[in-house]
């Protein structure tokens, strides 16, 4: 008979657990402002600083007294960067009565959940979702993001290459993931078709080996004098410093995943001269400058990835309301498309696709230890 | 005096959790600014937290042996619940009802979100009752199964972005590549024990999720295909809450499917050889069974039900890619499998649904989610290390009742 | 020729990493038979401490070479203590279980660990200190094996050697292998059971530990998430050289290594994994206990 | 009729030559029981002709279901089951977490053929099937006296009931020749006595031959018709219970002080 009264005891937790979760979506007096995105699992580290721009974003936005009179209420949920809880997440969002969606952070899981957002239509903005095809397919009509596509950066990265640093052997590298290989495979077909430098090697690395030398001396003896790496910090510090103590100079071209200070520090002098494309330079900007104050006031470190993309498309979405007036889908995408609003990523729009007008790619080098823009 | 020396005890416990957690709790630096922050608050509540988890975990552990002393003694074994929910008929039948009438308004009363975690619990019990074919009744520990769920998943995907294949034309297609793939994989490691079986079939997971990964011309890579067509019901698509809600009463068909089948299969012929494989191998053999087949049928059953719920799957989330089939995904569905109890289909179910719900109504700890989570497998398995139900075997009736068989109980009939 | 050796050590690096976390796999299953999942968990929290205990070390402005002792000794230090207490909370209460219950509370205890160090510290990648100085003696050789390779496999031979002695010839190491071949034996001639576990989770875990910090400072960071694939690796190494075997776990940590560095020399990166496993596969067809493991043809 | 016919068999593990040269007749409803001190090769023997082991040379001739000769060296042991032959084992190897009766049903199922499908559908074939299964199994659970612990867990069951139940197992198989490997060790005398009479009563009753390693002397000389003697993997002697007790040479090399 104990183990019944357990089973029930636990039914009818289960039950209040569900009720309760469902009584929450009753009130309708504030505005609800979906975050989503990896917060826990492997790739948190991308995922994290997006739940803190956008609570700073709304911190300072109900201080001021909200907007329509309304505060800003955050719901944050973790997709754990999967598709299948993606969907659960955006969901969850729905029946919690969202209005709108900053994320999700990884493509896939970004595009498991738009069909969900889509068909309840809200409007979802991701900081770092950047398969070209979210924006590109018109699949996607209530996507916007902050970020650029993979194929800018990738067109960004050869055009460099070829023009300026006029390299003609180019070893074309990925870490096997979503974003790397996305970014490497348009970089590779950008070079093929210009058919001014040749591919010598295309292969994806595995993320999180402990030892890259085996890759390393492959480059060496395709005799390629650059790279261009599609991926991660994590494993470019490794194979940068690899390369380096192997004395090779070959020169090495990386994407915003490698623009990270954590990488200036890892690799430390064998970073010097690495090429790295990044959002253009915002160190004069003062929101971006007072957001990564914020963080570090807070948190006592450096914001993580896509933490000011983030913060810009919070700030988007919230000015969008303010401007329109409205939560009603037509009038937001009609405002999003046509105020500009300022941000950490300076005065942004957005296009008829969803991308970001005015955010867009520079060239880094690293020299003295800092990344430099190159002009 | 009793309670002073486990006092003493937890309070050394609490001691030793301070030391061991200094370095990570209460230290943190950053390395790139020079700083570093000391955080003794957390010392204090690791401390504390140690102190109360310790006794209580005394508390219980003395009282589960002192219970299980206690029946050793009187030699009766009460009359649990469980046992009457499995014997007596009279107890067991309004219980069903109660369950079926429930499962039936669950999409009605609750809003899309719970209809949709609940789909996908429901998906984890059919993949838990399929691996229980193989590791529960045959004995096979096999730490890929997630192979065979992501050859459904693609072959569905596959077959409707090339094709335009429909999800009820391509579920007998994807059961059946399930199968296929796991005779591949069945005959490789025939001669295979235990632990080494176990690496094979986690390399085999691996080996098909790098090929799906890296081979971009067949799979999209890790990108992944989106835009997945929902099930249709006779030829017309439903609204997403519609579908959601006809996806769950799908899985529920599944699940009563999958239930039938699998109690069938191990009380017959077939299911008692698995058993006896799973109990020695080789008295096994020298019964007259045949090892080999035995080994492939489960294997390629068990892969069965992984390549549906695969479509099923790729229809629920209409996007895949080769990150959802991971290691972590084959070690979930065994912890159903062993959770639950080892070839007990109610156990199954039950495991399923804690291991997978659980996470879900954890969100409200947000951060502490998947801690809260690793931390009660620990604590589900000291308790309960047989599982959540042990397997009761079947009893028959026989003698003089000549005639039919039918006439026996089923033990564990759902 | 000169690419082939460049290979074969990168291969001997890589296997030497993943020969001391096997070590750790494959002495526990040699003593208790559990696949012990939350070893890579060990050796994360390895490194972690290392990087902890030498970050506020530089910052409070120690020199380098008593930061290089120190972080070792504390990091190795608390695996071991990680070690036990993972043993006493999660496994021992399932001594007398089925087989499989302690490997899911093996799982979970993997999870919990990871997202400890994930709340507790950071989810980002930290960067940890160069413990490992560029020695200026190396420098011409520079081109084909860097410090850091060396002191890798220096390290790796000098701890099996170690660990050879301390199995073979001291009292411990007779009662480890006395508890190997027949717990129960082994208990009726008064070997203390419970004392041998622990000592054989400290010594692998302190193996993993150290195996956390040379990789670690071999590629200069870490995150909480490094344990997984690493723990993998080790784990098919181990079963690979025959779990159970200590020199099995070496070899099968060099050839899995080795395999990974050919592959990925002469054929592509990309199928790198799967070479391996399929070398896996493959020795495990024409030798079903590994290449080291005994064939414990069952008495009838 | 010989059943089994083993002529010039040898077993080399690596270097170590196990059996040497094993010449063994069984015929109908003969009793015949392997004796010879430890490591002789007596159970090496067994796994030989069971397909536990393939042998080195020689052969194994075995005329069993189905009244062919059949050359069984190297088969697999199930089908070396279908071919007649079923065996108990030294060291008890039931089925533990599984009841007694579905202990014997296990021994049924290279006599039955249900499929997966027809699990699944269970058809009238099936139905029938499974109940003749069951009934047989109960039927020979009566004749070892086991009928009263039909539903307990094998495990459970007093060790010399689990030998019993190993034999009915062995039985569902329907062999021509039952081998029995010390069916005796660990039994009193009280249980030795009935294992005597169960074994005499599975010969007259099912008229199946009976071969047999023993070391209880006593059991061996009142059961068998033959005894054969080995010592070191070599077969010594051959001949009724009377000539082996009187040859000086098993005298010499096995029964030595309990027989001279």
């Amino acid at each position: 008979m104990k183990s019944f009264v357990k089973l029930i005891v636990i039914l009818s937790i289960m039950v209040i657990g569900v009720f309760s979760s469902r009584l929450g979506s009753a009130s309708d007096t504030t505005i609800k402002l979906g975050v989503a995105g990896a917060h826990s699992g492997d790739l948190a580290s991308y995922g994290i600083p997006t739940v803190r721009a956008a609570k700073f974003v709304v911190k300072d936005i109900n201080e001021k007294g909200g907007i329509l009179g309304k505060k800003v209420e955050l719901l944050i949920e973790d997709d754990v960067c999967k598709p299948e809880m993606a969907t659960n997440t955006a969901t969850k969002l729905i029946s919690e009565g969202v209005h709108l969606v900053v994320g999700h952070i990884c493509s896939g899981a970004t595009k498991a959940a738009m069909g969900i957002y889509n068909n309840s239509n809200i409007i979802a903005m991701s900081p770092s979702a950047t398969n070209p095809d979210l924006t590109h397919s018109g699949d996607y009509p209530n996507f916007y993001r902050t970020i650029a596509s993979d194929d800018a950066q990738a067109r960004l990265e050869v055009d460099f290459a070829l023009d300026i640093l006029k390299l003609k052997k180019i070893a074309v590298i990925h870490d096997k993931q979503d974003y790397g290989k996305g970014l490497a495979e348009f970089a590779k077909n950008f070079l093929e078709k210009s058919g001014r430098a040749e591919v010598v090697l295309y292969e994806g690395i595995t993320a999180g080996a402990v030892d890259y030398s085996a890759i390393v001396q492959k480059i060496k003896r395709s005799k390629a004098d650059g790279i261009i790496y599609g991926g991660y910090h994590p494993e470019a510090s490794k194979i940068v410093m690899q390369m380096r103590k192997k004395r090779m100079k070959t020169i090495f071209i990386s994407d915003d995943g490698v623009k990270d200070d954590t990488f200036l520090k890892v690799a430390g002098k064998y970073a010097e001269g690495v090429y790295a494309t990044g959002p253009k330079d915002v160190s004069t900007n003062t929101i971006a400058v007072a957001a990564t104050e914020a963080h570090r006031k807070e948190y006592g470190k450096e914001p993580g990835a896509f933490y000011l993309n983030a913060y810009a498309a919070t700030q988007a979405l919230l000015n969008a309301i303010q401007k329109s007036g409205s939560i009603n889908y037509a009038d937001l995408s009609k405002a999003l498309k046509t105020e500009y609003v300022e941000t950490p990523l300076g005065s942004i729009s957005f296009d008829d696709k969803g991308d970001a007008i005015g955010v867009g790619f520079s060239m880094y080098q690293v020299q003295n230890g800092v990344y430099v823009e190159v002009k | 005096m009793k309670l002073l020396t486990s006092f003493k005890k937890s309070f050394l416990v609490s001691i030793w959790f301070m030391f061991l957690t200094f370095p990570i709790m209460v230290i943190r630096v950053n390395p790139i600014e020079e700083i570093i922050e000391w955080r003794w608050w957390n010392m204090l509540l690791v401390g504390g937290c140690s102190f109360v988890l310790s006794l209580l975990g005394r508390y219980f552990l003395e009282k589960k042996e002192l219970m299980a002393k206690r029946v050793a003694d009187s030699g009766v074994i009460a009359t649990t619940f469980k046992k009457r929910l499995f014997e007596q008929r009279a107890f067991a039948v309004p219980i069903l009802i109660i369950i079926s009438f429930a499962a039936i308004i669950f999409p009605f009363i609750f809003s899309t979100y719970q209809t949709s975690i609940m789909t996908t619990a429901l998906i984890y019990v059919v993949l838990g009752l399929g691996l229980n074919i193989v590791v529960g009744l045959a004995g096979l520990l096999d730490l890929g199964y997630v192979a065979f769920y992501a050859v459904g998943a693609y072959s569905y995907a596959l077959l409707n972005y090339h094709f335009g294949m429909g999800f009820w034309a391509v579920l007998p297609i994807g059961a059946g590549l399930g199968a296929v793939f796991g005779l591949l994989l069945g005959f490789p490691v025939l001669r295979l024990r235990g632990d080494y079986l176990a690496i094979v079939t986690l390399g085999f997971g691996e080996i098909i999720r790098l090929i799906l990964e890296n081979w971009n011309d067949f799979s999209q890579g890790p990108s992944g295909i989106a835009n997945i067509s929902r099930p249709s019901l006779f030829g017309t698509q439903l609204g997403l809450e519609a579908n959601t809600v006809y996806l769950y009463f799908i899985m529920i068909g599944f699940m009563i499917f999958t239930i039938f089948v699998v109690n069938r299969l191990q009380n017959s012929r077939i299911g008692r050889a698995w058993i006896a494989l799973r109990e020695d191998e080789i008295a096994c053999q020298a019964m007259g069974i045949d090892k080999t087949r035995t080994k492939l049928n489960a294997f390629a059953l068990g892969a069965t039900w992984a390549g549906m719920m695969g479509v099923v799957f790729a229809a629920k989330t209409t996007f895949i890619n080769p990150a959802s089939f991971t290691f972590l995904e084959s070690a979930i569905i065994l912890s159903i499998v062993v959770m639950g109890g080892m070839g007990s289909i109610v156990g199954v179910i039950v495991a399923a649904f804690i291991l997978i719900l659980l996470p879900e109504y954890l969100r409200a700890f947000s951060d502490y989610r998947m801690l809260l989570f690793g931390c009660i497998m620990v604590v589900m398995m000291v308790f309960r290390p047989q599982g959540i139900i042990s397997n009761v075997r079947r009893t028959y009736r026989y003698g003089n009742n000549k005639g039919q068989d039918i006439n026996h109980r089923e033990t564990e009939e759902v | 020729m000169e690419y082939f050796l460049e290979l074969l050590l990168g291969g001997l690096t890589r296997g030497s990493i993943y020969a001391l976390i096997a070590l750790g796999y494959t002495m526990v299953y040699g003593i208790i038979g559990l696949i012990n999942f939350a070893h890579g968990e060990i050796y994360m929290i390895g490194a972690f401490t290392a990087l902890i205990i030498a970050s506020v070390l530089t910052i409070l402005g120690f020199n380098h070479l008593s930061i290089l002792v120190l972080a070792s000794l504390v990091a190795v230090i608390y695996s071991a203590a990680y070690g036990f207490t993972v043993e006493k909370v999660a496994y021992k209460p399932l001594r007398s279980a089925p087989r499989l219950s302690p490997l899911i509370s093996a799982i979970g205890m993997s999870i919990f660990l990871q997202n400890y160090v994930l709340l507790a510290q950071t989810s980002d990648f930290m960067p940890f200190p160069n413990l490992i100085p560029d020695f200026d003696f190396m420098e011409p050789y520079a081109h084909v094996i860097g410090s850091s390779e060396l002191v890798i496999l220096l390290t790796t031979a000098a701890v099996m050697m170690l660990l050879t002695v301390l199995i073979k010839f001291t009292k411990i190491g007779k009662a480890m292998r006395a508890t190997a071949q027949d717990k129960s034996m082994a208990m009726l001639v008064g070997v203390n059971i419970d004392r041998v576990i622990s000592v054989t989770f400290i010594i692998g875990s302190s193996l993993a530990a150290i195996g956390g910090i040379l990789v670690a400072s071999h590629i200069g960071q870490i995150n909480f998430y490094i344990g997984f694939l690493a723990g993998i690796k080790a784990f098919t190494a181990a079963v690979l050289g025959g779990i159970g075997s200590i020199p099995g776990a070496v070899l099968g940590g060099i050839v899995l290594g080795c395999t990974e560095s050919f592959a990925t020399g002469y054929v592509s990166s990309d199928y790198e994994d799967v070479f391996a496993f399929t070398l896996l596969v493959l020795i495990l067809i024409f030798r079903p206990a590994g290449i080291l493991g005994r064939s414990t043809t069952e008495k009838v | 009729m010989s059943l089994l016919n083993v002529t010039n068999l040898t077993m080399d593990f690596g270097g170590l030559r196990a059996l040497d040269n094993i010449n063994i007749t069984v015929h109908e409803n003969e009793i015949v029981a392997i004796i010879g001190p430890n490591g002789a090769g007596k159970t090496t023997f067994f796994n030989c002709i069971t397909g536990m082991y393939t042998p080195t040379s020689g052969d194994i001739l075995v005329n069993g279901t189905g009244g062919k000769t059949h050359r069984i060296n190297g088969l697999k042991p199930n089908k070396v089951t279908e071919k007649g032959l079923a065996r108990t084992f030294q060291n008890i190897r039931l089925f533990p977490d599984m009841t007694v009766l579905e202990n014997v049903m296990i021994g049924k199922h290279c006599r039955t053929k249900a499929s997966v499908i027809g699990a699944v559908f269970r058809g009238s074939e099936t139905v029938q099937e499974e109940y003749e299964i069951v009934e047989s199994s109960y039927e020979l659970l009566r004749k070892v006296g086991l009928e009263n612990s039909v539903n307990n867990l094998a495990k459970n069951l007093a060790y010399g009931e689990q030998r019993r139940l190993e034999i009915a197992r062995a039985l569902a198989t329907e062999p021509v020749l039952l081998l029995l490997d010390e069916p005796a060790a660990g039994m009193n005398p009280h249980e030795t006595k009935e294992l005597d009479e169960l074994i005499v009563r599975i010969r007259d009753e099912e008229n199946i031959a009976i071969l047999l390693i023993e070391h209880d002397m006593k059991l061996v000389m009142s059961l068998s018709d033959k005894i054969v003697v080995m010592d070191y993997g070599k077969q010594i002697a051959q001949g009724t219970p009377t000539e082996i007790q009187n040859n000086p040479e098993v005298i010499k090399a096995y029964l030595g002080e309990d027989f001279a």
